[in-house]
């Protein structure tokens, strides 16, 4: 029963860590119905950038900060210069991202090699409590997860519901020709739009790096797992990615922990469930 | 008709093969090399083409008089790309002699084509699954070197006898290396009176192992931990943030340096870590200091010392050229004379043993128990223990009875 | 077009006689199985306008099969005659795809793109932690091609044009069931699904059938990859060649079923040579600059590019024609 | 002033495939409101999108206020000038009435949210509705005040009546005739043959993607055979 309470405080932080790499992709789907193949090589690059700051600076935060700018930068030239050219061609998009990530996942290699990196964490985030109930040691980086999840889905909702860009971005969803019509350059838009994606990725890699680890192959792990977890929950929903992070997030560790063999199995099979009834996701709009 | 003109084909593709390629002047070996070069492993399979051109230049680059051509291909970890590796070496460079490759399953399948393939003679480069030679052999596929379970030997007895652990989990990835690392943890460990009440088998590339880490018994003594690489560092990072306490019996490649040299307070769970590997970064003997120094004046841009990967690779070169050199370069009548000499090789390898092959083809080896300690400036290292000599496969019991355990597999061997 | 395929036939028959064992075996045909496997996507892609990533995975099917019912040195399976497993094989490779289009039937456009890609990741990763029937990482191996009819496709010469029997029958089987009231149904519904579903013919069997369709050529491929590789594990049905897949489909070009071999040999010979003129090491930088340049610049594939530059060559050959007969009758 | 011609349309010529949808269009616009006429797939709504730049032209120029737009990008004609209220209103379902306007507002625009909701109580009244919940009607008055809000020259309005309540197309038309007042030139796009000739001075006939015949709302009026022809309806 012990067991059971922490396999699903596993689950639950696990989720977080689903939830903070999963909002950039959904973001980006979101609005721009591009499916960012070249996620996963985003986190892993800003996670690789703010190991370098931190390891350079010893502040955490910086290296953060470094990662997403890092990836912002990226991810905005990615839009304005490649992928901008074919927006509405999704096929096409979809396939330039696979090129795109097969190219940087290679450079990244080439650059820091194929050992495996922690991110160093600040003092007071290392190590583990006790965890008062269940009377068992808990990591406080796990524990902090849940908040920073909190923190990136309530910011992001702020921005999303109540700054005027947030609501250039849900018309943009609705209806990008009207936007246009209405004077707004959806190009300039869709950049803008693609970098802050991008950053969440290279923040939530950091984050990624510190919580556990990284190294060549945990892109393609990112981009499987926010992928499903956008896709359960609903494209373009960043409160379908965290209903999907919570579902995915949970079936993994009690799967992990009452059927290792098969837990990664189950993440699969749910996402082809919910799509067999829903093929938006849980939360998803259906296309008109 | 139909069988007219096939024959006509048939006639022209002979001639033309005949006259594109000239019958080879019998002064030039090629010699294949397989090792991972692509993906997570390719720093690890970089230091294994290391050792065999070490091993080569040694001989300065001929060997019974005739040159030596060194043509290197990649593999990614699959056996299907080994395989593929294997068919270009042999198809279109015309390959004598293949060494490699790194991992398990690849060993597995080339095992397989050297079957189809009698006109070439395979070296294991360090791949370790049990079965490459155990069960199946082929009689053209070598492993100057042992598999997994022999470079487990002296772990399971040192860890009842000397540590007294009484029971003692295990937490390996879920394929044939780490399968066979347990089997040979477990063979000597069960036989001494310990118990293994519970195995977990975890995907490979794991990053979360908090439930795992939470499953683990209260009641174990110890746990064998046979994981490599991220998944190692993974596991041993969650395991101390939840507060584990319990010491750490390490896999071949859980000790490895690169592990050690990693950041973070797991470390200190390794401390004292008892592990088994036929390749000691700073061991002190001899032989070892020599190929040390060999290797680094030949590759001042490699390692700080070899690796396991670079050891295997060097010793299945070594035994190609030594082999070679006793026959003559004599490869007529698909490679007899050169099998023969292989089959009854016998060289001293850089950690100072005797190399020689069992008759399934797979090397007697020498074996060493580690102790991971704190060196003097804080940064962890391995040091000897104990030395195993003369380890066969079948960890010195009757082979009979070892044959009657089965495969390696989750279930085998058990010992509640 | 037709004279054109004749003669690429003609061709690929007397080619062996020219070509060293590698080049027939490690080049041609793999080049060929693997594109009839990308003909199964492209067939998919064109006449129902979905991408599907399963298809590997349907292919695997094919090959999983034919590893359990054959002689293999993992100690697995039951051995049956081959015909019999042939046959096993093709049948549930299109009851594969008939389940993978159940399941997408729904799905078009970027979500058919992450339904199969679902469902394909689903299924390698039970082939992986699978002991039991797929043999887990290591899979199978030891596999030969069977002797049928008196010949030994061990042979590699008998192998090739076995191989390529078999792609001209896909190709044959994709043009004729295209044209038949069921193919036309598949392209009506890629073209207007409510009008289809409004004349009263139901879309859902439709799909079904298309992807069946698509598993049925997918299959042909996987139990011919399975006797050339002599082997298949996880790793045939994995993240990576799925993606080769895609590579090989999109760089062929999807309008015609030549596209997909077109695709697969420039596919091949940059995996075997360019390594050779460049380092192994930057291989993928190498495929994926090639993917980016062709999606970039040539959205139709090889093949595509080709057609409409022959097109305006034609097109301006005309135009010349008439401005030369304009100018004469002017002067 | 309004300057006289406010919108030129010169021989302006739209592709579909191989289908020949707009054919050498040529219209002018000035300060009198215009309307155009015709049935269902003439080529009306593409009109309004070429306009605007959502479609792509094949060829022919757009000129507003003397200046060349026609390879303006549609925000750029948003932004010179042009207010347009598309067929079927397209308002965004996932912002509130408010969100709508603050999106559009302008702060040297000679139309505030407070003008807005003083034209429009009911808007008011429903301003924390998101787009999807709100009526038909309401839906038209938020798609014609966020054309406003832009403070455009002139508007290009496609089918504002179409599937409202009597009572709600006399609210338009009454608005409609107030554009006049505040200098914005109108084209009206219409198939409601009533609201055409009531708001518009000159009618265009539009037919099979060609513009067939000009006449003043006055004459249209009367010649009952020319609404048979074009129009296929009788306006008594």
């Amino acid at each position: 029963m012990k067991l059971f309470f922490i396999v699903f405080l596993n689950g639950l932080t696990l989720a977080s860590l689903y939830f903070i790499t999963a909002c950039g992709f959904t973001l980006i789907f979101g609005l721009m119905r591009t499916v960012n193949m070249a996620h996963g090589v985003l986190l892993l690059l800003g996670a690789y950038i703010g190991y370098e700051v931190v390891e350079m600076t010893g502040f955490w935060v910086l290296g953060i900060i470094a990662g997403g700018l890092s990836c912002a930068l990226v991810g905005a030239f990615l839009q304005a210069f490649i992928l901008g050219r074919y927006q509405g061609d999704e096929l096409r998009q979809t396939l330039i991202t696979i090129a795109i990530s097969i190219i940087l996942a290679d450079f990244l290699l080439w650059a820091w090699g194929g050992l495996t990196y922690q991110i160093s964490l600040p003092e007071m985030l290392q190590g583990g409590i006790r965890l008062p109930l269940l009377n068992v040691g808990y990591s406080v980086v796990r524990l902090t997860l849940i908040g920073m999840a909190i923190v990136v889905g309530v910011l992001l909702w702020l921005l999303i519901a109540k700054t005027k860009l947030g609501i250039i971005i849900r018309a943009g969803v609705d209806d990008r020709e009207m936007l246009q019509a209405l004077g707004f350059e959806i190009k300039k838009i869709f950049i803008i739009v693609f970098a802050m994606g991008a950053a969440l990725a290279g923040m939530a890699g950091v984050i990624f790096g510190s919580a556990l680890s990284i190294s060549p192959g945990t892109d393609i792990q990112f981009l499987l797992s926010s992928l499903v977890v956008v896709i359960v929950g609903g494209m373009g929903s960043v409160g379908g990615a965290a209903l999907g992070a919570l579902l995915i997030g949970l079936a993994e560790q009690y799967g992990l922990a009452y059927a290792p063999t098969y837990g990664v199995v189950f993440t699969f099979l749910i996402m082809v469930t919910v799509l067999a009834f829903r093929p938006q996701g849980i939360l998803g709009r259906a296309e008109q | 008709m139909i069988v007219k003109f096939k024959k006509i084909i048939l006639v022209g593709a002979v001639a033309i093969a005949c006259l594109s390629q000239p019958i080879l002047a019998a002064d030039k070996i090629k010699i294949g090399v397989i090792s991972i070069l692509e993906g997570a492993f390719a720093s690890l399979g970089q230091d294994g083409v290391r050792g065999a051109e070490l091993a080569f230049k040694e001989a300065g680059g001929k060997v019974a008089g005739m040159d030596v051509e060194i043509i290197v291909m990649s593999s990614d970890a699959s056996p299907d790309s080994a395989v593929n590796a294997a068919r270009k070496l042999i198809d279109h460079d015309n390959v004598d002699i293949i060494i490699g490759p790194l991992s398990g399953s690849e060993g597995i399948a080339l095992r397989d084509l050297s079957k189809g393939n009698k006109g070439v003679t395979f070296v294991n480069g360090s791949s370790a699954a049990q079965d490459a030679t155990f069960r199946e052999g082929s009689d053209n596929f070598f492993r100057f070197g042992g598999d997994g379970a022999q470079w487990m030997a002296g772990v399971g007895t040192y860890a009842f006898e000397e540590l007294g652990y009484k029971k003692v989990a295990v937490v390996a990835e879920d394929y044939s290396f780490p399968y066979t690392q347990v089997l040979g943890f477990m063979s000597e460990y069960c036989a001494a009176g310990g118990r293994v009440p519970k195995k977990f088998w975890t995907p490979i590339g794991t990053k979360d192992y908090s439930s795992v880490v939470y499953s683990i018994p209260d009641d174990v003594d110890a746990i064998f931990v046979a994981l490599g690489g991220a998944d190692a560092v993974n596991f041993l990072t969650q395991y101390d943030q939840a507060g584990g306490d319990k010491p750490i019996i390490g896999g071949t490649i859980t000790i490895d340096q690169s592990i050690l040299d990693s950041k973070g307070p797991f470390k200190k769970l390794l401390i004292g870590a008892p592990a088994g590997t036929p390749t000691v970064s700073d061991y002190e003997g001899k032989e070892w200091k020599e190929f040390t120094a060999s290797y680094l004046s030949n590759f001042p841009e490699g390692m700080t010392s070899p690796t396991i990967f670079a050891h295997h690779y060097y010793m299945a070169g070594k035994a190609v050229l030594l082999g070679l050199e006793q026959v003559d370069g004599d490869l007529s009548n698909q490679h007899k004379a050169l099998r023969a000499s292989l089959n009854n090789l016998e060289f001293v390898t850089p950690t100072g043993g005797t190399m020689r092959l069992d008759e399934n083809r797979n090397g007697i080896i020498d074996n060493f128990v580690t102790e991971v300690y704190e060196r003097e400036d804080g940064s962890l290292g391995n040091r000897v223990l104990k030395l195993v000599s003369n380890v066969n496969q079948t960890m010195g019991q009757d082979p009979t009875a070892f044959r009657a355990i089965g495969a390696v597999s989750r279930e085998n061997p058990s010992c509640p | 077009m037709s004279r054109t395929l004749l003669l690429i036939v003609v061709i690929l028959i007397i080619l062996p006689a020219f070509i060293s064992d590698f080049w027939l075996n490690q080049i041609l045909t793999r080049s060929i199985i693997l594109g009839i496997a990308a003909l199964s996507l492209t067939f998919l892609t064109t006449y129902l306008g979905v991408v599907s990533f399963a298809q590997i995975t349907l292919a695997g099917v094919a090959g999983y099969t034919i590893a359990y019912f054959s002689p293999n040195t993992t100690g697995l399976g039951i051995e049956l005659p081959w015909l019999f497993a042939v046959a096993l094989a093709l049948l549930f490779s299109t009851l594969a795809g008939a389940f993978v289009g159940a399941i997408a039937k729904k799905s078009v456009g970027i979500y058919s793109i992450m339904i199969t890609l679902a469902i394909s990741m689903a299924f390698f990763y039970f082939t992986r932690q699978n002991y039991s029937i797929f043999n887990g990482w290591t899979g199978f191996s030891g596999i030969t091609a069977p002797v049928a009819f008196g010949v030994s496709l061990e042979d590699s010469l008998v192998f090739y044009y076995a191989t390529l029997l078999s792609a001209t029958a896909a190709g044959y089987l994709v043009v004729k069931f295209t044209s038949s009231p069921l193919g036309l149904a598949v392209q009506g519904v890629k073209d207007a699904a409510r009008r289809v579903r409004a004349i009263g013919i139901p879309t859902t069997p439709v799909i079904i059938a298309a992807y069946a369709f698509s598993g049925f050529i997918a299959g042909m491929s996987g139990v011919l990859n399975v006797w050339q590789q002599e082997r298949i594990s996880s790793f045939s049905v994995g993240l990576g060649p799925t993606i080769d897949l895609l590579i090989i489909a999109v760089i062929g070009g999807m309008r015609h079923p030549l596209g997909a071999f077109i695709g697969a040999i420039t596919y091949v010979l940059i995996d075997t040579f360019v390594i050779d003129l460049f380092s192994r090491d930057r291989f993928n930088m190498i495929i994926g600059l090639v993917l980016l340049f062709i999606v970039m610049a040539a959205p139709q594939g090889i093949l595509g590019s080709f057609l409409s530059a022959q097109k305006r060559i034609r097109k301006y050959d005309n135009n010349a024609i008439k401005r030369k007969i304009k100018n004469d009758c002017e002067i | 002033m309004m300057p006289d011609q406010l919108l030129k349309i010169d021989k302006l010529n739209v592709y579909h495939g191989s289908s020949h949808t707009l054919q050498d269009i040529d219209i002018n616009i000035s300060n009198r409101p215009k309307a155009i006429l015709g049935r269902n797939g003439m080529g009306k709504t593409t009109l309004c999108s070429a306009l605007m730049g959502l479609t792509k032209a094949a060829s022919g120029s757009v000129f507003l206020d003397q200046t060349d737009i026609s390879s303006y990008s549609p925000e750029s004609r948003a932004k010179t000038g042009i207010g347009y209220v598309p067929q079927g209103r397209r308002i965004f379902r996932s912002l509130t009435v408010i969100e709508h306007l603050k999106l559009v507002e302008k702060k040297d625009s000679r139309w505030s949210i407070e003008k807005i909701f003083s034209i429009f109580p009911r808007l008011a009244e429903r301003r924390k509705n998101m787009g999807d919940r709100l009526s038909g009607g309401e839906q038209q008055m938020l798609a014609i005040s966020r054309a406003l809000m832009l403070d455009p020259k002139i508007m290009i309005m496609d089918e504002p009546t179409e599937g409202l309540a009597p009572t709600i197309v006399d609210d338009v038309v009454e608005l409609l005739h107030s554009l006049a007042e505040h200098e914005i030139g109108l084209l009206l796009v219409e198939q409601n043959i009533s609201v055409a000739l009531e708001v518009a001075s000159d009618i265009l006939i539009m037919l099979n993607g060609r513009i067939v015949d000009q006449v003043t709302a006055e004459e249209l009026k009367s010649n009952t055979q020319m609404q048979q022809k074009y129009l296929g309806i009788n306006f008594a």
